[in-house]
């Protein structure tokens, strides 16, 4: 097995490297295939090759990697600190028999935080679904109530307790964010959960849900990967998933094959990344660099 | 069936918004699909929020024809989705000569009246909250615990007294460059490369959501059965 | 603002910060008022915006060239599929349409604007007061691959890996301290605000 | 409990009520503080004054009612330097709740103040969803996503409009916002369209924008109610942001004095913890 992953490591190395390669030499490739250039002159925005190149780049490894997890390849992935603590709150709250409370983000479903929020959820609830420990689950918009009830209904189904699946357990509590965090913070102080768990896009409000939950005694922990929201979870929480922590969350807590090659994948694009970054500094601070990040520019 | 044509229309509408992405805006076909597709989203959204005030509205009904403790409070907001909703659709023209202004949305109705008198204060102060709240959290929270909890309180420190006249004077007393240096390594240097290092590293997992829903892998949000 | 409207905006204010000393019927008042008024906000405003501006008025004045508005009607329509369990699959097709649609948009532009347009920004000397500062610009390249270093899940965080992501962790913790510190004066700003609108207006008006 | 057991474990009220002390005290003594200029203010000052005479500008009122005590003074600032140096403007907004009315309210008010005409010298488009369609949609035809202003009135009958087609026709773009939406107008209409943007932002967003600022992707910046109040001693006309800045100084000192008294019952206790089970 180990030889696959050389071989794919090195395919990637070569990729990078022909990628690299490319830049030094842009307009030589489009004047071999005049044809081709004509007809993709008109149709296709050729300013923006550089963006369909890594697109490539990046669904290749991305889906090469989910390939490789469905072989059943061993992935290693780091522990992640907050999410042994997600389920260890959630068996807490099953243990004092008090309810478990989860809020998707507060934005609509067209947002990757969101979508990262739902699968989570789905997560949880198959632990409160085992261990028939109460669920609230607040939304703001619509799409989210129906993603919302779909997820937890699956949960409970996978976990044999569709009868004891309560619809109204995913709930619109109002439109404006506001309104949201002022029926929320009212919900945390009268029902007491013992988990609050923030998971997905959350604006100023986020320090207003989550210093009502310490007051109100929870365990609290959150994800976002908004940068501006993390200090004030970071202050008011007990975890925090900071930025594509949030991503990697629902792919660590399934352990599913499919999802943990997407993990792998984007890191070894990191990796990318950081070699085309150090490549683009070493040309740059030597002073003959501006054609390599022509490169890079989006327009 | 049931999973399989969401899976493709996700997929089709997906990858015409990809290729809408590479093709020249003069190009009419793909450009003008790509933008219809966008409208017929939020139209399918629009309609959404109806299901929305049913949920609140069946929610809180469920409380008070149950009589739960309390059941008074949800009346209100039944009665509040009601009375703000209605009014803003009524058509001017079923209203009796000089009641006009009270229907729809502009100024002088009752959906501006109560957002603006009612809605509008309630959000302004809830956020205004906050002020409270970052005072006692700071309070609790910034412990020189560990070597990161010192560098988040010390910078937090030095941000607050750079951002107040009379902190900037402090410390301009202690040295003349050093709200040069805060500006300059501090917010564009320091904070302003690990806003790039969140930046790229959540762009590169949204990306992946996204391949991943285009691609059918992701289907959480409608159920996996 | 007549002396009626300036008394139930500051009814609202103090109700609502009252929640501060604690959970209260006054507040409980408030809130679910708060709740009600912006669901039937949303809805009568996407119901007018959105499907009478933007559905049924092009499909009732100009049908042959807006018959194509009739698939995301339909689609619309479908969603409410979701009230009856038995049909509620039919409610999948607009959801997975919106989210196709969303996916597809998001994967360019985070691909495009995010991840090529941050690190074109990155590759430059950097300039202070139009002198290239070449601190700023290593500081910046330093501080950039070890956050992405620290977000590194594919190895244990041990050795070189693990001092790259400690440096990481606490280039992250200056920029979070500095964002914190930097936000305070916004939310104060709202505070003042408040206290402004119940000091002059509300008693204003009845002291002078 | 000790003094510095007390000192570590301050129950949140008895902070409330220090916060409520900061903010009325200065009210009663009022006492304002002379701003001075950050560099990303005074760019997109001089990005307004440098715009060809009469051109046209689009200002959006991308906020919602609660941040309005910090975006408000920015518009207001704004509309007093747009009009001062009679450009057209077009306001228009992606955030439903709020937005449309604040923008016709502000707007109304200051184009009076200065005898600008609706139609012909300003026009609010108002809000339509699907903020992507809009941006992007912007680019080809503002007509088709907005059919017609704030008010209902088509835009063939507004005389500005007639000549704004798309973002060709618009020199700069002022976005005063207290969400992301500010990253949508830099990766689609700066990055796409090539139109210069410049905004005014919450202070809890303006970090973030120092990413776009660096790399040349927004011209200019206020940041917070500071930036604010130094937009407005540029353009002449100090208002709200300038008189809070006098509280926003207390308040602050507050909080830090806050974190050193936390800190200090911290260290005494760890010490006489320590001690104790040193002796023990």
């Amino acid at each position: 097995m180990p030889h696959i992953k050389r071989i794919s490591q090195s395919v990637f190395f070569v990729l990078t490297f022909a990628f690299i390669l490319f830049s030094a030499c842009p307009t030589g490739a489009q004047e071999e295939t005049p044809a081709v250039a004509e007809v993709s002159q008109k149709l296709f925005r050729a300013d923006r090759t550089n963006v369909l190149i890594f697109s490539l780049i990046f669904a290749g490894v991305i889906l090469t990697y989910t390939k490789l997890a469905k072989k059943g390849k061993p992935l290693f992935i780091r522990k992640i600190a907050g999410l042994d603590a997600l389920e260890e709150a959630v068996g807490r709250a099953t243990e004092m028999g008090k309810p478990v409370l989860f809020i998707p983000g507060l934005q609509e479903l067209d947002e990757m935080e969101t979508i990262a929020g739902i699968s989570i959820l789905g997560r949880v609830a198959k632990i409160t679904a085992q261990y028939d420990t109460p669920l609230m689950v607040p939304v703001r918009y619509p799409l989210v109530l129906a993603a919302g009830q779909e997820a937890v209904e699956q949960a409970y189904i996978q976990a044999g307790k569709r009868d004891s699946y309560n619809k109204d357990c995913v709930r619109y509590v109002a439109g404006e964010q506001m309104a949201f965090a002022a029926s929320v913070n009212g919900l945390m102080m009268r029902e007491r959960p013992a988990a609050n768990i923030f998971m997905g896009a959350f604006f100023a409000e986020s320090l207003l849900l989550a210093e009502t939950g310490n007051a109100a005694g929870s365990i609290q922990i959150a994800g976002t990967a908004r940068p501006e929201q993390i200090p004030f979870f970071i202050a008011a929480c007990d975890y925090t998933l900071m930025g594509e922590e949030l991503y990697a969350a629902s792919a660590y807590l399934s352990h599913e094959p499919l999802l943990l090659g997407g993990l792998k994948g984007q890191d070894l694009i990191k990796v990318i990344i950081i070699v085309a970054l150090v490549v683009g500094m070493v040309l740059i601070l030597t002073g003959n660099g501006t054609r390599y990040v022509e490169l890079f520019i989006p327009k | 069936m049931r999973t399989l044509l969401p899976l493709a229309i996700a997929f089709i509408s997906g990858l015409i918004m990809v290729i809408a992405f590479f093709i020249n805006p003069e190009q009419k076909t793909v450009g003008t699909i790509s933008q219809d597709l966008l409208i017929w989203s939020s139209i399918i959204g629009g309609f959404t929020f109806l299901l929305g005030a049913i949920s609140i509205t069946r929610v809180n009904w469920k409380q008070v024809s149950m009589r739960k403790p309390g059941w008074g409070y949800n009346l209100l907001t039944v009665l509040a989705v009601f009375v703000m909703a209605v009014p803003a659709l009524w058509p001017a023209a079923w209203l009796p000569s000089g009641w006009e202004r009270l229907a729809g949305r502009n100024a002088g109705s009752i959906y501006d009246w109560l957002f603006l008198y009612t809605a509008t204060p309630m959000s302004q102060t809830m956020f205004a909250i906050l002020a409270f709240y970052i005072a006692s959290a700071a309070y609790r929270a910034f412990r020189a615990r560990s070597t990161e909890a010192t560098l988040l309180l010390l910078t937090a420190s030095m941000v607050m007294l750079w951002r107040v006249p009379m902190g900037e004077a402090f410390l301009l007393f202690i040295s003349p460059d050093l709200p040069g240096v805060i500006n300059t390594y501090i917010m564009g240097g320091i904070s302003l490369s690990v806003q790039r290092g969140i930046i790229i590293g959540a762009a590169l997992g949204a990306a992946t959501m996204s391949l991943r829903i285009l691609l059918g892998i992701e289907r959480t949000y409608m159920g996996r059965s | 603002m007549e002396i009626f409207q300036i008394w139930v905006m500051a009814f609202f204010t103090l109700a609502i910060f009252s929640f501060l000393y604690a959970d209260n019927p006054v507040f409980k008042f408030a809130e679910h008022i708060f709740a009600g008024i912006t669901a039937g906000y949303y809805v009568a405003l996407y119901l007018d915006t959105v499907v009478k501006q933007q559905l049924w008025q092009p499909l009732t004045q100009d049908f042959n060239s807006n018959w194509l508005l009739i698939f995301p009607g339909i689609l619309g329509l479908l969603m409410f599929a979701r009230l009856y369990p038995r049909f509620s699959w039919l409610a999948r097709i607009g959801l997975a349409f919106v989210m196709g649609t969303t996916a597809g948009v998001f994967l360019m532009s985070e691909l495009h604007g995010n991840v090529l347009g941050q690190m074109a920004g990155t590759m430059q000397i950097q300039q202070t007061g139009g002198e290239p500062n070449y601190v700023l610009t290593i500081l910046i390249i330093i501080g950039l691959i070890s956050t992405l270093i620290y977000f590194y899940f594919s190895k244990e965080h041990v050795g070189a890996l693990g001092a790259t992501a400690k440096l990481g962790i606490w280039f992250i913790m200056i920029s979070f301290g500095a964002h914190f510190g930097y936000t305070v004066m916004a939310r104060i700003s709202l505070l003042i605000g408040r206290v402004y609108f119940l000091w002059t207006d509300w008693i204003g008006s009845f002291i002078t | 409990m000790n003094i510095w057991q007390r000192l570590a474990g301050l129950h949140r009220q008895w902070i409330f009520i220090l916060v409520w002390i900061a903010v009325i005290f200065p009210l009663i003594v009022p006492a304002t503080f002379e701003i001075s200029t950050t560099p990303e203010v005074k760019a997109l000052y001089d990005a307004v004054e440098a715009l060809p005479d009469s051109s046209v500008v689009m200002l959006t009122f991308d906020l919602y009612p609660n941040a309005l005590a910090e975006t408000e003074p920015m518009t207001r600032a704004a509309l007093h330097h747009l009009f001062r140096n009679n450009h057209k403007v077009v306001t228009v907004t992606t955030i439903p709740l709020g937005g449309p009315s604040v923008a016709e309210r502000v707007t109304r008010e200051l184009a009076a103040e200065y005898g600008k005409v609706y139609g012909t010298d300003f026009v609010n488009l108002g809000y339509k969803p699907n903020y992507v369609s809009v941006l992007k949609g912007m680019g080809s035809s503002i007509e088709s996503i907005y059919p017609a202003d704030n008010s209902g009135t088509p835009l063939g009958r507004l005389p500005l409009m007639t000549t704004v087609k798309n973002y060709a026709d618009i020199a700069f773009i002022f976005v005063v916002t207290d969400n992301g939406i500010i990253d949508f107008w830099i990766s689609i209409v700066n990055a796409q369209f090539g139109k210069p943007v410049g905004a005014g932002v919450t202070s809890v967003m303006a970090p973030k924008q120092y990413a776009y600022i660096g790399s040349g992707q927004l011209t200019g910046m206020l940041g917070g109610m500071k930036g604010a109040a130094e937009y407005e001693q540029l353009v002449g006309k100090p208002a709200l942001a300038v008189t809070g800045m006098g509280i926003q100084s207390l308040v602050h000192f507050l909080l830090i004095g806050l974190i050193v008294v936390g800190n200090l019952g911290f260290f005494m206790n760890r010490r006489s913890q320590a001690k104790k089970g040193g002796g023990a």
